[in-house]
């Protein structure tokens, strides 16, 4: 378990996590702004709001601070099963190809 | 065996044993993304397999919503710096913390209110639940998030509740739990958000 | 590791009135209790749903005395319509993955156990494990009611697959309100499971005693907590997956449902849904759920025939790994449910190898109960007869998996009463003997009585027999290419086939019948049986350290102290040959 | 009783065992093993199946008799009977099981693999009959192309089973439909390989004809498409293994596997009657 004392005045990094966010902010609206093809501007989007989003629950909402066990039991697991969703994807890629055969 | 105060207020402030409600409320956390996983995993096959999608523009409103609630956030976040003050004697009562707790709540509620307005908006373009794959999506991810945050707001009630008791019960693991959930429903429109503004 | 300190604010009083004691108990152990009984209804409802099937698949013409009182559309005149069976196939299905397999391994036992066995005093939150319990109640009296809507209870199986169980009415009988129910049922059941799971997991995390590190939890304790974090994330799939299935239903979206179908000759108003999609949420969750099925069971074995061998497994860690490999595995494999469902082939391939990998964490620990056993003190008791059996019949249905998984083999054996072989040897038997082992080894502890050991042996064997005599022929039959979900044996190439059918009709009443006398026994020692010493099995876990029944506290505001890991067998000790984990006492070899 | 036990388990091991070797049920003439195979892919899929019947089989058997041998031999001793550990420990158990499930995945996993590509990875041949299948509610039907070698376009709307439009056919305005020939029962000759495309009217089904080791399901939304080649002339069963409500048990159609001369009349017949 962390050190006790520290956790809830923090509040200079606080801020600097407050504005690590909000240029990550600014990635997200140049990347916006880029012309690709929209799945590949998808897996940007969600890469960096990923990293938006682990800043946050660190941070923000103290996970750092958190028992080891909970988090050795949970992050791991969680982000496993959620990458292990992805192979319904892999269907849907072909589902393109096989329309019916009427119009 | 360390032992907490009758009550296990909030002025044992360095006991960090770890406590059941933060642990549950991660672990609460975990089976939410998981269920918004799905439902993103559930749209993008479906736009592939799609013939009738019918890309859709966002409600301006709910950007407006996103500002509320991101606003939401920090107000919770000054209602838990003020009550650790008056819980380590630093403020002299816990009015100050009220004010920022309700302000939270009523932004908490105009934001469920004007996801409401969005779905009015949509309604009166004519797209319903059913109209077409897009807004199917739009109404069943707003629906679940705004529901997620009504559980929320029942949370910050109850945390309202305990802080206007006379004697002070407020329970630390209590107040850290429900911000952190309501933290999280911030994070998690930012998600469904992105989601929907660059699939829907 | 940090030894979580033991603190429970909400130091409960003793309840007060009939309700709170035995209706909305917030005790741990009442809840328990409560899920028992809950999968004993459940099981027996089930039980008698097979007899039916089973009646009517070899004499489909032969009234059933009573059953059209159940449904008079259903069974007029009491012989049973085709899709009468497919409903009551679905139902036994649900009944038995759901109500029975989730609650009574892992919530009923574990509710009772989880947090005796870890030095609590109950439940992280007592009020959420009173909800799940209740929520569960909801969704069961949910799914029962379906049995009594005007068009029939549902048919689709219990994996409700998509479209059949989106479209509604024009599906046919069984699709309109009964489905509806079914997927509202299991919605239900969904929240449930997750506030149960959460509850799971924070106890554990945060409720050990001192001296009780992760490490020293005992196998069952590691099961439940493994268990329970599938749970969480399976449940958390198949509750989206529920409520597009229902809005598919009653407000005409479409995400199952793709456009043009014609059913009963009208063009359903619905375009662009996937029916792979539902398959694959379903089975995201289904997969794992089958290990939540099983993982409860294999600890609640491991700590009865560690008891009963009287010695340590030859490494209880390596088994902890196992569990938690096939916790991991489980989220890899649901893919192969579907090799010949229209997946993309290359995606059956990618599902194909983990399933394979995953026998291996299944065979370790098989050859760890086995080694174990070598050089034992064997005791035999109707609790390790149990348990004995279920390594026999989990390896049976274990290597019928083994043919499944490989899909060029699939194509010819998927949907075939091998698959129903496979299934039903892993989970109608297997998981459901470490619940009758588990009930045989804590009945004393949860009622205060013994239970009659001569009836318990007797049970054993015809279970036991009977159930190789029920589900052995089913692979067979597989073999034979006789394809599962029939109401009826009609083609010129099945008809052959129905002496073997025959066969296991009656040994399904027979094994049925014997269930009477688990019954009685369950019901006759709670009132007759002789009174139970605190630790009739010397075992060394806490729950032996208490009176039997516990007081509503555990350990009557104390906590108790952890001094070994679970398992000191075999030692010496001034006790005898084992070692309480409590006791501040050193085991010398 | 720790005997009784390990008695009985080897008993049932047997008893498992022999219907598995020998293909019959107790001598009578029940047989169960999967009927003669009639495809050019399905000797494949067969060795696979008594490949892994004799690993599988093995194993199962060492672990029951296993489990019987320590059952009997260590059950009941005396409460002073020493302890032995196994020779090895748990380590060697660990090896064990990863050598002896991994070779046995390994073999079979790369022989499975092409077992599987035969059937899936090969596109069919250009010159590969068509013939595009239909399941509906509780029947299949088949449709070929007729003299233009051209399929119609369906039309759902179309479909009217009181007039035989099954398939939704527009012939009135879609010159390709008009010769297409449908029927009730799938006529193929041998030793030409047939392209079937898959087309489900309603709701799931599937496609499975035992003798040719050929099992797909039919998809709503989905055109999927299978291909095979039969080697023996004959009738077979097509069953409906998807559950697709309270006719499931009853769908079916016949393979009807002709030589091509007979093929090629049966098709004039069927041509001269739409
Ligand atoms: C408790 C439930 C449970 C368990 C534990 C398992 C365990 C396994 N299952 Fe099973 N399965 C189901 C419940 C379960 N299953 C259900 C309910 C269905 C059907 C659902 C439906 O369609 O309705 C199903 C269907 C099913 C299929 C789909 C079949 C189809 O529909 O076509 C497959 C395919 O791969 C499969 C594989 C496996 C494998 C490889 C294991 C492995 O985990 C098994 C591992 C165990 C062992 C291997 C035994 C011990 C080891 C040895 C003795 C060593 C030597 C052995 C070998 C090397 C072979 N199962
Ligand atoms: C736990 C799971 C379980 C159990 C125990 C059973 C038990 C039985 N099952 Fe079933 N069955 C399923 C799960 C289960 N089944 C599932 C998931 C399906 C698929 C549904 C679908 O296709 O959609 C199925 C389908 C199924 C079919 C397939 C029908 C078809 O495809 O057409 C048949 C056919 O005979 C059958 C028969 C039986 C019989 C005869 C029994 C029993 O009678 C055997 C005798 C009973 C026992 C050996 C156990 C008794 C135990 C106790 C009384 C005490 C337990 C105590 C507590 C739980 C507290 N079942
Ligand atoms: Cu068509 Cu089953
Ligand atoms: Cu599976």
């Amino acid at each position: 378990m962390s050190t006790p004392a520290n956790t809830n005045d923090n509040l200079k990094a606080d801020i600097i996590v407050y504005f690590a966010i909000l240029a990550l902010f600014g990635v997200q609206v140049a990347l916006a702004y880029q012309n690709v093809h929209p799945a590949q501007l998808l897996v940007r989007m969600l890469a960096v709001a990923f990293i938006q989003a682990a800043l946050a629950v660190m941070y923000f909402m103290h996970l750092r601070n958190e028992q080891r066990n909970l988090r050795l039991a949970l992050i791991p697991a969680t982000i496993f099963v959620m990458l292990m969703m992805n192979m319904i994807w892999s269907d849907s890629f072909r589902l393109l190809h096989m329309r019916p055969l009427f119009k | 065996m360390t032992t907490l105060g009758p009550s296990g207020d909030l002025r044992l402030l360095d006991d960090f044993s770890p406590e059941p409600s933060r642990t549950g409320i991660w672990v609460g956390l975990a089976a939410i993304s998981m269920s918004f996983a799905a439902f993103t995993s559930a749209l993008i096959v479906r736009q592939s397999m799609a013939n009738d999608w019918h890309p859709l523009a966002l409600p301006s409103i709910v950007f407006v919503n996103t500002a509320l609630l991101l606003a939401s956030s920090v107000t919770l976040e000054l209602t838990r710096r003020r009550v650790a003050d008056f819980a380590r004697g630093k403020a002299p009562d816990r009015s100050v913390a009220q004010f920022w707790l309700g302000s939270t709540l009523a932004l908490g509620l105009l934001f469920v209110f004007g996801q409401y307005l969005a779905w009015r908006q949509l309604r009166t373009e004519g797209l319903y639940l059913a109209s077409n794959p897009n807004s199917s999506f739009f109404y069943v991810l707003t629906a679940m998030h705004a529901v997620h945050v009504l559980g929320g707001l029942a949370g910050l009630l109850r945390v309202l509740y305990l802080l206007r008791q006379p004697v002070f019960a407020l329970r630390r693991s209590t107040m850290d739990a429900t911000s952190y959930y309501w933290h999280f429903m911030g994070v998690l429109w930012l998600y469904v958000l992105i989601v929907m503004w660059i699939k829907l | 590791m940090s030894v979580a300190s033991v603190q429970h604010a909400q130091h409960h009083a003793p309840p007060q009135g009939f309700i709170r004691k035995h209706v909305f108990s917030l005790d741990h152990k009442v809840i328990g209790k409560q899920y028992y009984a809950l999968a004993l209804v459940a099981v027996l409802i089930g039980m008698v749903l097979s007899w039916l099937m089973r009646i009517h698949l070899v004499w489909p013409n032969a009234p059933i005395p009573g059953l059209q009182l159940l449904s008079k559309s259903g069974a007029p005149g009491g012989i049973m319509t085709p899709e009468y069976y497919l409903s009551l196939l679905t139902m036994h299905g649900t009944l038995m993955v759901f109500f029975v397999l989730t609650n009574a391994p892992f919530a009923a036992f574990g509710n009772y156990f989880l947090p005796i066995q870890i030095g609590a005093e109950d439940m992280a939150f007592p009020r959420f494990n009173m909800m799940s319990f209740w929520t569960t109640f909801v969704a069961f009296c949910i799914l029962v009611a379906a049995f009594f809507v005007p068009d029939g209870p549902p048919l689709s199986g219990w994996t409700s697959y998509a479209p059949l169980s989106a479209v509604g009415p024009d599906a046919g009988p069984g699709e309109g309100l009964g489905q509806t129910l079914w997927g509202l049922s299991i919605f239900v059941f969904c929240i449930a499971s997750l506030l149960g799971s959460l509850n799971f997991i924070a106890t554990t995390l945060d409720l050990r005693t001192k001296g009780m590190t992760l490490a020293r939890m005992p196998l069952c304790t590691w099961a439940w907590f493994i268990t329970s974090c599938i749970s969480l994330l399976a449940f958390a799939v198949l509750l989206p997956a529920c409520l597009l299935l229902i809005l598919d239903r009653v407000a005409g979206t479409s995400f199952f449902i793709p456009g043009g179908l014609v059913i009963s000759d009208r063009l359903q108003p619905h375009s662009g849904g996937s029916p792979l999609l539902w398959q694959h949420l379903f089975w995201f969750f289904g997969h794992p759920e089958v290990y939540i099925a099983i993982l409860p069971s294999i600890g609640i074995v491991s700590h009865i025939l560690i008891n009963s061998m009287r010695r340590p497994l030859l490494s209880s860690r390596v088994v902890i790994y196992c569990m938690m490999a096939i916790g991991f595995l489980s989220y890899m494999v649901w893919g192969h449910h579907m090799f010949v469902s229209g997946m993309n082939p290359f995606s059956s391939l990618m599902f194909s190898f983990p399933t394979l990998v995953i026998t291996i964490p299944a065979t370790i620990m098989t050859l760890i109960w086995l080694g174990s056993l070598y050089g034992s003190r064997l005791r035999i008791t109707s609790a390790s007869l149990f348990a004995l059996g279920f390594i026999s019949m989990f390896v049976s249905g274990g290597v019928s998996g083994f043919f499944l998984a490989q899909p060029s083999i699939d194509i010819y054996l998927h949907a075939t009463y091998f698959v129903v072989g496979h299934f039903h040897m892993v989970m109608g038997v297997a998981s459901l003997f470490g619940v009758l082992a588990g009930t045989y080894f804590w009945y004393p502890k949860m009622t205060g009585r013994m239970m009659n050991e001569s009836l318990g042996r007797i049970h054993f064997w015809f279970t036991f027999v009977g159930a190789y005599c029920i589900f052995m022929p089913f692979h067979y039959l597989g073999l034979a290419g006789n394809v599962r979900r029939y109401s009826a044996f009609v083609d010129d190439y099945l008809l052959p086939l129905i002496p073997v059918h025959r066969f296991i009709t009656i040994a399904a009443l027979v094994t049925g019948a014997a269930q009477l006398i688990f019954l009685y026994n369950l019901i006759h020692s709670r009132f007759r049986g002789p009174a139970a010493p605190p630790n009739p099995w010397e075992c060394t876990s806490l729950e032996w350290t208490m009176p039997s029944p516990p007081p509503f506290d555990n350990f009557g505001g104390k906590h108790p102290v952890v001094y070994h890991d679970p398992y000191q067998y075999g030692v010496k000790s001034s006790t005898g040959d084992f070692l309480m984990q409590d006791s501040p006492e050193e085991a010398q070899a | 009783m720790g005997k009784v036990f390990a008695v009985i388990v080897v008993l049932i091991a047997f008893a498992s065992a022999v219907p598995i070797i020998t293909h019959h049920w107790f001598g009578t003439a029940i047989e169960l093993r999967p009927p003669e195979d009639i495809s050019t892919h399905g000797h494949a899929i067969d060795e696979q199946l008594s490949e892994t019947m004799v690993e599988a089989g093995l194993s199962f058997l060492a672990a029951q008799f296993v489990l019987a041998f320590f059952v009997w031999k260590f059950s009941n001793r005396s409460a002073n009977a020493e302890i032995k550990t196994f020779p090895g420990g748990a380590k060697w158990l660990v090896i064990a099981a990863l050598a002896l499930v991994g070779t046995e995945m390994l073999a079979l996993g790369v022989l499975g693999q092409r077992a599987w590509a035969t059937v899936y990875f090969t596109p069919a041949k250009p010159d590969a009959l068509q013939v595009q299948a239909q399941a509906g509610q509780f029947a299949f039907y088949f449709r070929y192309p007729g003299a233009d070698g051209k399929f119609g376009d369906l039309h759902p709307d179309k479909i009217d089973e009181g007039n035989s439009n099954f398939f939704g056919l527009d012939p009135a305005n879609d010159v390709d439909s008009r010769d297409d020939i449908v029927t009730g029962e799938l006529a193929i000759p041998a030793n030409r390989e047939i392209h079937l495309l898959m087309h489900a009217k309603d709701v799931g089904h599937s496609f499975y004809v035992r003798e040719l080791r050929i099992q797909q399901d039919f998809v709503p939304g989905l055109d999927l498409s299978v291909h095979f080649t039969a080697t023996k002339v004959g009738k077979y069963e097509i069953v409906c293994t998807q559950l697709c409500g309270l006719g499931h048990y009853n769908m079916k159609a016949y393979l009807n596997v002709l030589s091509q001369e007979d093929f090629d009349s049966w098709l004039k017949q069927k041509a001269s009657e739409q």
